[in-house]
């Protein structure tokens, strides 16, 4: 399946781009997407990454084809 | 599922004082109003390890932000009896002195003001996805994070 | 006994949005500020057994005023870390729709600016010898008594 | 003794006035005066009525010559 992936502030540092679309085989959890990005871009503090699916931070989903999955670092506004 | 449309509330830069007189001035035709309570971030020049900050750059995922901010002033009319509520924050760089948020509520009485621009300003804070690049004087930056 | 001048806090008539500017725009150049709050009274339209007020012409005892916001103040900085506090409250005629008080207090962090606003909102309402004529329409009045 | 009287709002109002000199006899206590003035000039809500003296809303003073007396209604600012 195909998920579009958006990265953030020192995520999208790290990964050197703002987005790109992955195609992923065997139907991989958030929770292994999310590892696997991390080691890819060596994102440090893994744990204060937030991950957002079609803009809805519940983690409890399952991942679908065409899905938006953003890696965010912690919210810095005001 | 959510069908009005979401308020903007991303600026592009510093937020210019005159929006804030603006933004008072378009109020004063409202005679049910008897208090304003305004609330505005400004970036401080920090000093972190030897380097100053000179601006902070923001970014968003802006289409999530504005739908959680939606939520947010959907909560905070049916909490608070205010007559009106506006949120700016800025996008992209902001130098230090300069502002990069503002929140303006607006009610009969104060304390429903004053309560709902704390709740605002709490809100945003901690659940709208903005990420800061503090910018040091010597080029340098690091990214930010609320306390 | 205080030796020290009271600040002036009072200004003829309705406090236009421009000075709530001008104020901002002042402290943009202090770059150990990070937060704003702001606190600002409008004349409310109110009806009261089928009158509706027009305008309140406030007076003062004023030099009992400024000596007891200069306590106030005093208090305030020594009860809240705030880089500095403004206050400003209208005499004579306020018409609906305009501002009669304006607080402005500043601070590195949100939390200690809001709190010295509302501090300072509570404080003035209740220890300033202000009083208010409620004008109505048709040139009656009422004298107003803070709740 | 002479005692500067200041009348604000709905005392002045009623008095008609916002100051005046009054010559008093006898000492009279800061409530003796009030109900003085009340009577005087049929001052409502008198119970709502503070007294300053030389600015200070102690009430605890014997009155001097030269003092200053304010009859305040309620505040009213903001």
């Amino acid at each position: 399946m195909n998920i579009n992936v958006k990265y953030f502030g020192m995520i999208a540092e790290a990964a050197g781009k703002t987005e790109e679309v992955l195609e992923l085989e065997g139907n991989p959890s958030l929770g292994e997407l999310k590892d696997r990005q991390v080691k890819k871009y060596a994102i440090k503090d893994p744990q204060s990454v937030q991950l957002a699916v079609n803009q809805n931070l519940n983690t409890q989903v399952e991942l679908q084809d065409g899905d938006e999955v953003a890696f965010l670092p912690p919210f810095a506004g005001g | 599922m959510e069908k009005k449309k979401p308020k903007k509330i991303f600026v592009q830069g510093a937020i210019p004082p005159e929006k804030i007189a603006g933004a008072i001035a378009n109020h004063q035709s409202k005679t049910n109003i008897g208090a304003h309570s305004i609330f505005l971030g400004q970036i401080r020049a920090d000093e972190i390890e030897g380097r100053t900050v000179s601006a902070i750059e923001y970014t968003a995922y802006e289409e999530m932000a504005e739908n959680i901010y939606h939520e947010i002033r959907e909560t905070a009319f049916s909490k608070f009896n205010i007559t009106c509520a506006h949120v700016y924050h800025s996008l992209g760089k902001v130098k230090t002195g300069e502002l990069c948020l503002f929140v303006f509520t607006s009610s009969a009485h104060r304390k429903m003001a004053i309560e709902a621009c704390n709740y605002f300003v709490e809100e945003i804070k901690t659940k709208l996805p903005i990420f800061g690049k503090e910018i040091f004087e010597d080029e340098t930056h690091q990214w930010k994070v609320n306390k």
